[in-house]
């Protein structure tokens, strides 16, 4: 219990979110949309490893999440200038024109 | 003397050398005189050896040469065995190879293979030597085969003619058919007795179960049906005639064929043990000799009609073994070698004589232009019609008699057989002697006697053939019959004869009177009718037809086992071998294939797909773990 | 540890190069740098210094030298080998940082001690790599490549957290070590959700490693990069990650095995199928050789698989990890140079035999090391993995991987067909720079060598 | 109220809120709406993380996501110009299959991740771990090397950003 | 010692001769080919003096922590096999003389490497060595067939490496599996003995498993029906040099591969499946040469041949009593001079006529009276009339397979009668007869096919007439596996 709430709520809400996030990956077609629902997945683990943390009382977990956020923005970066690269290549960043690559 | 029966066969091996490999750089004569002397050399010996052995209380002496398989408890030495079986086939062998070497010498003089023939005689004298002397069932095989090669290339000599060649691996190939059945019975002889030395063989016969010697002795019999040219595996001795003539008399007359004759001689322990077996050999024999005897009686072909009745003549052979008359076979043998060797090579003498005309048809009224031929082929046929007191009436007459005394059903074919014989055979001296002459004015021209070389073979054989009976006089008559007391040794002796000499009287009577009776048929259709054979192409009688064309024997073989086996070739290479097992291999590779397209699809480029894919797997994943 | 911070300075090293303009010293110093991080690497390995450094967030002990010692020694061949290509790139100093940067990540990988590491180890080397993949800007398939590999890397990285958060939750530590005590201790009483995390760092390493079912990036990525980077993603990252796995599976969940050795003998009975029959059906080489690495990867998880904690799948997984560099160094080395001219498909190497006998051989030698046929490496690689799994239960395994490896057989002797047999039109020899010749010549070279006499390597490691 | 804590019911509802939102991201049409969706998603998160007595990741939370990347997101958008609401949509079926698979993933890890709580793990550290000071301390004691490292990355992401971002010289 | 030089020789011969252009190439490769008969010559004599001579064995240690070891030694049936190799590659050498392949310094550098792996194969008393050598072997022959063979090679080559490649996993995996419960003072070992041991404490059902998974590849090297779909197709795509490694001496690996390292390891297994072993290859015995019967191509015809050969041969072997072993020995070394020597005929026919279409052939006794009294020479010696090399074998296998099943060896003893038909046949229709208006004219022939079918002849009938002193080495060798196999 982490102030009245059991750790199966955060574990619930979180595993939902991340969920919500795989599906938006699964379900656009718009890359950037794609970006945002993995920004959401990061989020969803985030705010779990903050309840884990809170519930051991252990700091490791919230320092953890500074690595994730630095990542995660450091991805961002990283895939905005792809996509924006792209988008100068082919005038879209839609991932079924993105889509050459196969057999 | 008999510690050098090592160069017996070795005379023969040295003039197949000789021959071989500087045949054609020496002239024709040297070379048939090198062969020729080769065999007499080896003729000499063997007369120098079976003197010293009848002199000898010791009968059986074995020589060993070298060791030549050891495998483990099998220890097949190369040892010669020389006793009164084999001294006795090394002179026929020698005795009558020598004559046809030197008959060969004049036939062939015009060929352009003369070396080559002398090479391939001489190489099978040596296998036929090796044949009858080896000491072990093994080096018999050796020789069995090696005669089998010989009479290959002596039938295929004329290697250009295709009927010739295909005739020659006829003979060949059957002749292989009888060699699986002898080299299986080797084995279980082998098997059985741990060795295949005849003496320590023979020694144990005694103490193997019936059943076990029964089947030894089919196989063994398997080897000699083909070699001896026996029901079912007997016609490629006809066909065989698509050699020289002199090939003919030696080879499939005189000694090759009687090699089956001489295996079960051998082995007689088996035979006379095993019942099952001896009846076996009696009616296969008596039906061949019945069997070859009517086709032979409407063959046109010279060299056809004495083949008919070389096998007609085995038969009776095999019929003498069948009933436990052994050395009546042997004796056979050795009458049938001087007076077939006799017929065959005067046959040759009248193709030769012919410009090689072989259709009795095309012939007629010989009689005045070749003499010698004439006389000692007269001779010949009435040995082998069984007319007293020529050789052939001694033998076949003993052999009759002891059918009788087995089982007189075996006396009377066998003495239809006979009488055919008779009568097919006046046929053959009828049409070709007597009577105008129907071949060609050319032909006419240029008929002539055979050079001395020939006709010096021909009429020392007419000789024996007509004494030869001396060998084996009946026991009734209160004179020592030679044979069976030469081969006293060798031989389970059959308990005395049982016959009252009366009958023995009757049947010979009813035989010599069965055979004038024929021959005056013969006569009277041949010289008073002055009946022809129809001609190629004419309608004959149902019957008639069947038996000229020997009862289609042939074409149901064809029929029965080589087209079918031409056909499962096929359907085992395009359908078996290539559609389904190749197909198979190659259809894990198109599975492969099929498979990776598959595959392949799911790669579709589209990120959404991987991904979802990914989870999917995902949830697969954790289903399979933790919920299930 | 030594080796880590010079390749991270050689990396900030690099990216003042241009500002100094010391451009042209570069590439020695890079070797250089390279050099001595072996060296050091080599020594700290030879006195079997074990030190725990910066509170157990990573210990470069044997087992991670060792892996380090073959990244290292790639990474230098790769450094040759791409000596021109860097020359034809505009981003010279760009390309050396990050692919310095990358190699601080995996050096990582080697030797993490903690999720924290092992989690920034893997970004460190995923995000220059995703940038490399990119890196042709004015060919869209290079984009699609970097697109590809960023998307679904993330999102892998999304379960790798995941589970890192689940088992934090339930253990209550980052470090391997307290995390194994923890898990030893109270075996009984661990919520569900531990397993759940296991499972999915599974899930993810198993992404990073490109096991089907979560391969589905490599063959695009592969083909889609530039060659070169291609080979260092077949071959550094390839290692790198195989190093990670063992360490996080072998190491810290030896204890849980029974949750993750079924998933991982499924995935790879499925890698092993999928990717050797996708590659029989592969024209474009690179696409082939991605699916072969596959197919290699299913190898190296069989020893994983095969034996918990014991040297003779860490041999095996050294020994393999080290003959599948050489032979893709090898091979990627020579269809960079045979598919200069843009044709990456099988028919570009049409007649190699031709037109340069040596290279032929050569491409003919990696391709039978990569088939596993002896007296090359792979095939003791491929023997190791056998002796490793065959005192297992999962023998069926061997089976599936004797009959696709036959498979596999058929499209590496394509190669060598194409080579030997095929025509081509033009019979010019195929000129290849010195600096290429050298290292394709080293490491064929050392593919027999090692083949010959694996005692070198194998007896090396005894742990 | 209704037997609840204030925490609780704060709980309840930002929860029910950032899946709301959540859902928002990825079901609208328009990007642009997608990109405010998820700044209110990160602000409801931020809002549990208060909830979680970690005030300063919360704050950092909303500088870093909401102020910082989500604004780069927006201006990439507004760049390409994609402010529309008939952006190419996926097919029903793709969608479908997509809903379905990640739905199935929600019922099997929901259903395996059970059992927090009967494990008698509770909160037993203080609550001031969430502090600044609490925080600088682990961070530069026993993340030493991670922050380090993390360096290396963040250069890494500059580097391979301007380097990607560069216009080709030609 | 002796043995590892045997080995090494060929090796260093083999690279030397990579570096050589022209026909020196293929003077070089025949003169160090003769050496290396000269040294195996050596080892025979010194085997016959003694036979457990140290020089005659050599063990290096060479992966020592995982008890391999470069371990090879003659023994009596090792040594029969290493003077068949030998003996044949110089004569396959010396056939090569009239052809003109490109690159040919390449061509018979591969042949030297090749030799190189055979007699590694035989004399390898380290599992595992064994198997590199089997492996090491492949790769020679497949560039041989793959740069110099005929029409359609790129795509048969392959499926006779795959499939070969393929079988030889599978045994390793056996290997690996019977290594494993190897147990040498508390370690693992490759070495023979150890191996045999490990196998025979195996139970039935893993003897069976390994028996099978072992039997696989050298059946498919052998080949046995019904693995043997990529002979037929490879003999008649491989140049006939190529061919004449494959059938002389390559089919031996199966075949020594059973007798050493198949027989000894796992008794229960081979008394469980040896009958369906033996089996297979009687019925491969019958229905390859039934096949052979309709064969068009000369080549292909003796390839089918080889089929039934062997497959006597494997099931002599499989009988595992003291005939059948010695008769698959002498059969081995009879089949491989008789084998490689009817190739050598197609070769020579294809030479002079342009085809092997046995159709388009005749009468070419009537040109060459010397080559058709050579070529019947050999084709006696393959349809094993007595007196002739394949004799001795054919009737020690047929009788220790006959102590197995009288069935069995009655039709695998078919062999006897189909043989001589097709080989009759193909003698006939090639040789005998009218000459064809297509055929042209067909000279004599150059020494050195003379040379090499001369020494051939003389093979098959001296060791057909006096087959003593190889026999006596066989019987010996056979002994000791015996005692092995009690």
């Amino acid at each position: 219990m982490i102030n009245g709430i059991s750790i199966n709520y955060y574990l619930l809400l979180s595993t939902v979110l991340f969920i919500i996030g795989a599906v938006g990956v699964m379900a656009r077609r718009n890359s950037i949309i794609i970006f945002m629902c993995i920004e959401l997945m990061l989020n969803a683990v985030n705010l779990l490893l903050v309840a884990f943390s809170t519930l051991h009382g252990d700091a490791s977990g919230q320092v953890f999440v500074f690595f994730v956020m630095a990542v995660a923005a450091a991805e961002v970066a990283v895939g905005l200038a792809i996509l924006s690269m792209i988008y100068r290549n082919v005038k879209s960043i839609d991932t079924d024109i993105l889509s050459n690559l196969k057999n | 003397m008999i510690k050098l029966i090592g160069l017996v066969p070795l005379f023969p091996l040295i003039g197949f050398l000789i021959n071989g490999f500087f045949g054609k750089k020496i002239s024709k004569s040297l070379s048939g005189v090198i062969a020729s002397v080769s065999i007499l050399a080896s003729f000499i010996l063997s007369i120098l050896i079976f003197v010293e052995l009848n002199g000898s209380t010791n009968k059986s002496h074995i020589v060993n040469l070298f060791s030549w398989i050891n495998s483990g408890t099998l220890q097949i030495p190369f040892e010669f065995l020389v006793d009164p079986l084999s001294s006795l086939f090394l002179l026929i062998i020698t005795g009558i190879g020598f004559l046809i070497h030197v008959y060969s010498i004049g036939y062939m003089s015009h060929d352009a293979g003369f070396a080559r023939f002398f090479t391939y005689l001489n190489l099978f004298v040596f296998f036929m030597l090796l044949l009858v002397l080896g000491n072990n069932y093994l080096i018999m095989f050796v020789g069995w085969e090696g005669v089998g090669l010989c009479s290959y290339l002596l039938i295929g000599f004329w290697f250009k003619n295709n009927a010739y060649n295909d005739a020659a691996r006829k003979a060949f190939v059957m002749n292989r058919i009888g060699d699986l059945g002898f080299l299986l019975g080797i084995i279980l002889i082998f098997v059985t007795f741990g060795s295949i030395s005849y003496n320590e063989v023979f020694l144990k016969a005694g103490t193997v179960s019936t059943g076990v010697i029964t089947t030894i002795a089919l196989l063994l019999f398997v080897g000699a049906m083909g070699k001896s040219a026996q029901i079912p595996l007997y016609t490629w001795l006809p066909d065989a005639m698509a050699g020289p003539t002199p090939v003919s008399a030696l080879i499939h007359a005189a000694t090759m064929v009687t090699a089956g004759i001489y295996m079960i001689v051998r082995s007689n322990i088996f035979y006379s043990i095993s019942e099952v077996a001896s009846e076996t050999v009696a009616i296969v024999g008596v039906l061949t000799a019945l069997f070859a005897a009517t086709i032979g009686l409407f063959q046109n072909d010279i060299k056809k009609i004495l083949a008919y009745s070389t096998v007609s003549q085995l038969g009776f052979m095999f019929l003498a073994l069948g009933v436990g008359a052994y050395s009546s076979a042997v004796f056979h043998v050795t009458t049938h070698a001087f007076f077939k060797a006799l017929l065959f090579l005067g046959a040759g003498s009248v193709i030769h004589a012919m410009g090689g005309e072989q259709d009795i048809r095309k012939m007629g009224g010989l009689s005045g232009k070749i003499k010698i031929t004439f006389v000692t082929m007269l001779l010949g046929t009435v040995a082998i019609s069984g007319l007293p007191p020529f050789s052939g009436f001694f033998s076949k007459d003993e052999i009759l008699a002891h059918a009788y005394e087995h089982n007189p059903v075996l006396w009377m074919f066998g003495s239809i057989a006979s009488m055919l014989t008779a009568f097919y055979m006046f046929r053959l001296l009828f049409l070709t002697f007597f009577g105008k002459f129907r071949g060609t004015h050319e032909q006419e021209h240029h008929l002539h006697e055979s050079p001395s070389s020939m006709t010096f073979p021909l009429i020392v054989l007419a000789i024996l053939s007509v004494a030869g009976g001396l060998l084996g006089l009946p026991e009734f008559w209160h004179l020592p019959n030679w044979m069976s007391n030469n081969l006293e040794s060798v031989i389970i002796r059959k308990s005395p004869s049982t016959l009252h000499h009366e009958t023995e009287w009757m049947l010979m009577g009813i035989a010599v009177l069965a055979a004038l009776a024929t021959i005056y048929f013969a006569y009277i259709v041949y010289r008073q009718k002055k009946t022809l054979p129809i001609k190629e192409g004419d309608k004959m009688p149902g019957l008639q037809t069947v038996i000229y064309n020997k009862y289609y024997v042939d074409e149901i073989y064809d029929a029965l086992i080589r087209k079918p086996l031409d056909v499962l070739s096929v359907v085992f290479h395009k359908f078996f071998d290539i559609q389904i097992i190749d197909g198979l291999v190659n259809g894990v590779g198109g599975f492969v294939k099929s498979l990776g397209s598959a595959i392949r699809l799911l790669q579709n480029g589209n990120i959404g797909f991987y991904i979802t894919s990914m989870v999917i797997g995902i949830v697969f994943i954790i289903l399979l773990t933790f919920l299930i | 540890m030594k080796g880590l911070l010079i390749i991270s300075g050689l990396g900030i090293l690099a990216m003042l190069a241009e500002i100094f303009k010391f451009k042209k010293l570069l590439f020695p110093m890079v070797l250089l740098g390279v050099v001595a991080a072996y060296a050091f690497n080599f020594m700290e390995w030879k006195t079997g210094m074990s030190i725990p450094y910066f509170d157990n967030m990573i210990g470069f002990d044997k087992l991670g030298l060792a892996f380090s010692g073959i990244i290292l020694a790639t990474a230098f061949l790769w450094f040759i080998l791409a000596n021109d290509y860097f020359e034809e790139e505009t981003n010279l100093v760009d390309h050396f940082a990050l692919v310095l940067f990358a190699l601080v990540g995996a050096l990582m990988l080697t030797s993490f001690k903690n999720m924290t590491t092992l989690f920034l180890g893997v970004e460190i080397m995923s995000i220059p790599l995703y940038v490399l993949a990119a890196s042709k800007k004015n060919d869209i398939k290079s984009n699609e490549a970097g697109f590809k590999y960023l998307i679904m890397g993330s999102f892998a990285s999304g379960f790798l957290l995941f589970g890192i958060a689940l088992i934090y939750g339930a253990t209550g530590s980052f470090d391997l070590m307290q995390i194994r005590a923890f898990v030893s201790e109270n075996s009984t009483t661990l919520p569900m959700f531990f397993y759940v995390g296991v499972v999915f760092m599974l899930i993810a390493m198993l992404f990073k490693v490109s096991a089907a079912p979560f391969h589905f990036w490599a063959p695009d990525v592969y083909q889609g990069s530039p060659t070169l980077i291609t080979a260092l993603m077949s071959t550094v990252v390839k290692t790198a990650a195989f190093a990670a796995f063992m360490r996080l599976f072998m190491v810290c969940f030896a204890d849980v095995s029974a949750v993750w050795t079924g998933i991982l003998a499924g995935v790879v009975a499925l890698s092993l199928v999928v990717a050797n029959f996708s590659a029989a059906m592969q024209n474009n080489v690179k696409r082939m050789l991605a699916y072969s690495s596959i197919s290699h990867g299913a190898f190296m998880l069989m020893v994983v698989l095969a034996n918990v904690r014991s040297n003779l799948s860490v041999n095996a997984l050294i020994y393999y990890s080290l003959a599948y560099s050489l032979g893709s160094i090898a091979a990627f080395g020579i269809l960079y140079n045979v598919t200069r001219k843009g044709n990456e498909n099988i028919d570009a190497f049409n007649g190699l035999a031709k037109r340069n006998p040596s290279l032929a051989l050569c491409m003919a030698i990696a391709m039978l090391s990569l088939a596993g046929i002896p007296i090359t490496s792979g095939f003791f690689a491929k023997y190791f993995v056998f002796t490793a799994m065959i005192g297992t239960q999962y023998k069926w395994l061997l089976i599936v991987a004797v009959l696709t490896s036959a498979v596999g057989v058929y499209y590496y002797l394509r190669v060598i067909i194409a080579m030997y047999f095929k025509k081509q039109d033009t019979h010019e020899p195929l000129p290849i720079e010195k600096s290429n010749v050298l290292v394709i010549v080293l490491t064929t070279a050392a593919t027999i060598a090692i083949g010959i006499v694996p005692g070198i390597v194998a007896e090396m490691f005894s742990f | 109220m209704l037997g609840y804590t204030i925490t609780q019911w704060l709980f309840g509802i930002l929860s029910f809120l950032s899946i709301m939102f959540a859902l928002m991201v990825v079901f609208s049409r328009n990007p642009v709406n997608s990109i405010l969706y998820l700044v209110l998603t990160f602000f409801c998160i931020a809002g549990l993380y208060l909830l979680l007595n970690a005030q300063f990741l919360a704050v950092v939370h909303i500088v870093v996501y909401s102020g910082a990347i989500m604004v780069l997101f927006l201006f990439v958008i507004m760049l390409m110009n994609l402010n529309q609401d008939n952006e190419p949509q996926r097919a029903t079926l793709n969608k479908i299959i997509a809903g379905v698979s990640g739905g199935m993933l929600l019922v099997v890890l929901v259903g395996s991740l059970k059992g927090g709580e009967q494990l008698g793990l509770q909160s037993y550290g203080s609550s001031q771990i969430g502090l600044v000071k609490n925080l600088g301390k682990v961070l530069f004691s026993e993340f030493l090397f991670p922050f380090e490292i993390a360096s290396i990355l963040l250069l890494a992401a500059l580097v391979g950003s301007i380097m990607i971002g560069k216009k080709e010289i030609k | 010692m002796l043995t590892a030089l045997l080995i090494l020789f060929p090796l260093l011969a083999g690279l030397l001769v990579f570096f050589v252009k022209g026909n020196a190439a293929r003077n070089l490769a025949l003169g160090l080919s003769i050496i290396e008969f000269g040294l195996a010559l050596g080892a025979f004599f010194m085997f016959k003096h003694n036979p457990d001579s140290c020089l005659l064995s050599f063990d290096h240690a060479w992966v020592q922590s995982l008890g391999i070891h470069f371990s090879v030694g003659i023994d009596g049936m090792a040594l029969l096999m290493i003077l068949l190799t030998t003996f044949l590659v110089p004569l396959i050498i010396l056939s090569s003389f009239k052809n003109d392949y490109s690159n040919s310094n390449n061509f018979y550098g591969l042949i030297l490497l090749m030799q190189m792996a055979l007699v590694g194969v035989f004399t390898a008393n380290d599992g595992f060595l064994f198997y590199v050598f089997w492996e090491l072997a492949l790769i020679p022959i497949y560039f041989i067939c793959l740069l110099w063979g005929g029409e359609n090679r790129g795509q048969i080559t392959f499926k006779f490496f795959v499939y070969t490649l393929l079988g030889s996993l599978f045994m390793l995996v056996g290997l690996i599996y019977l290594y494993n419960h190897t147990n040498v003072d508390g370690i693992k070992s490759w070495n023979v003995q150890a191996l045999y041991e490990a196998g025979r404490a195996l139970t039935e059902t893993q003897q069976s498993a390994v028996f099978w998974m072992i039997f696989i590849a050298f059946a498919i090297k052998m080949p046995i029906f019904p693995l043997h779909t990529w002979q037929p197709d490879t003999y008649v795509t491989a140049p006939t040099q190529g061919t004449m490694l494959l059938s002389g001496i390559m089919l031996k690996m199966g075949t020594f591969g059973v007798i050493k390292w198949l027989l000894p390891v796992v008794p229960l297994g081979l008394e469980k499946w040896g009958g369906i072993a033996i089996a297979l290859s009687v019925i491969g015995i019958v229905y390859a040469s039934i096949i052979a019967l309709s064969q068009k191509d000369f080549k292909r015809l003796i390839a089918y041949s080889s089929i039934a050969h062997v497959g006597l041969i494997s099931a002599g072997i499989l009988s595992a009593n003291q005939q059948g072993l010695q008769g698959a020995i002498m059969q081995m070394l009879a089949h491989g001079v008789n084998v490689v020597g009817l190739f050598f005929i197609a070769d020579i026919l294809f030479r002079h006529t342009g085809t092997r279409e046995m159709d388009k052939l005749g009468g070419i006794r009537g040109m060459n009276g010397n080559f058709a009294v050579l070529f019947l020479i050999i084709l006696l010696g393959s349809v094993a009339l007595p007196l002739t090399n394949g004799f001795v074998g054919e009737f020690l296998l047929i009788n220790g397979v006959y102590q197995f099943s009288a069935t069995m060896a009655a039709i695998a003893g078919l062999t006897v009668i189909l043989g001589a038909v097709y080989m009759l046949r193909a003698y006939q229709k090639i040789m005998l007869g009218e000459r064809k208006d297509s055929n042209v004219a067909f000279g004599s022939l150059a020494g050195t096919d003379k040379i090499v079918l001369g020494v051939i002849c003389i093979v098959v009938i001296a060791f057909g007439f006096y087959p003593k002193p190889l026999n006596d080495i066989a019987e010996e060798a056979v002994k000791t596996i015996m005692l092995n196999l009690k």
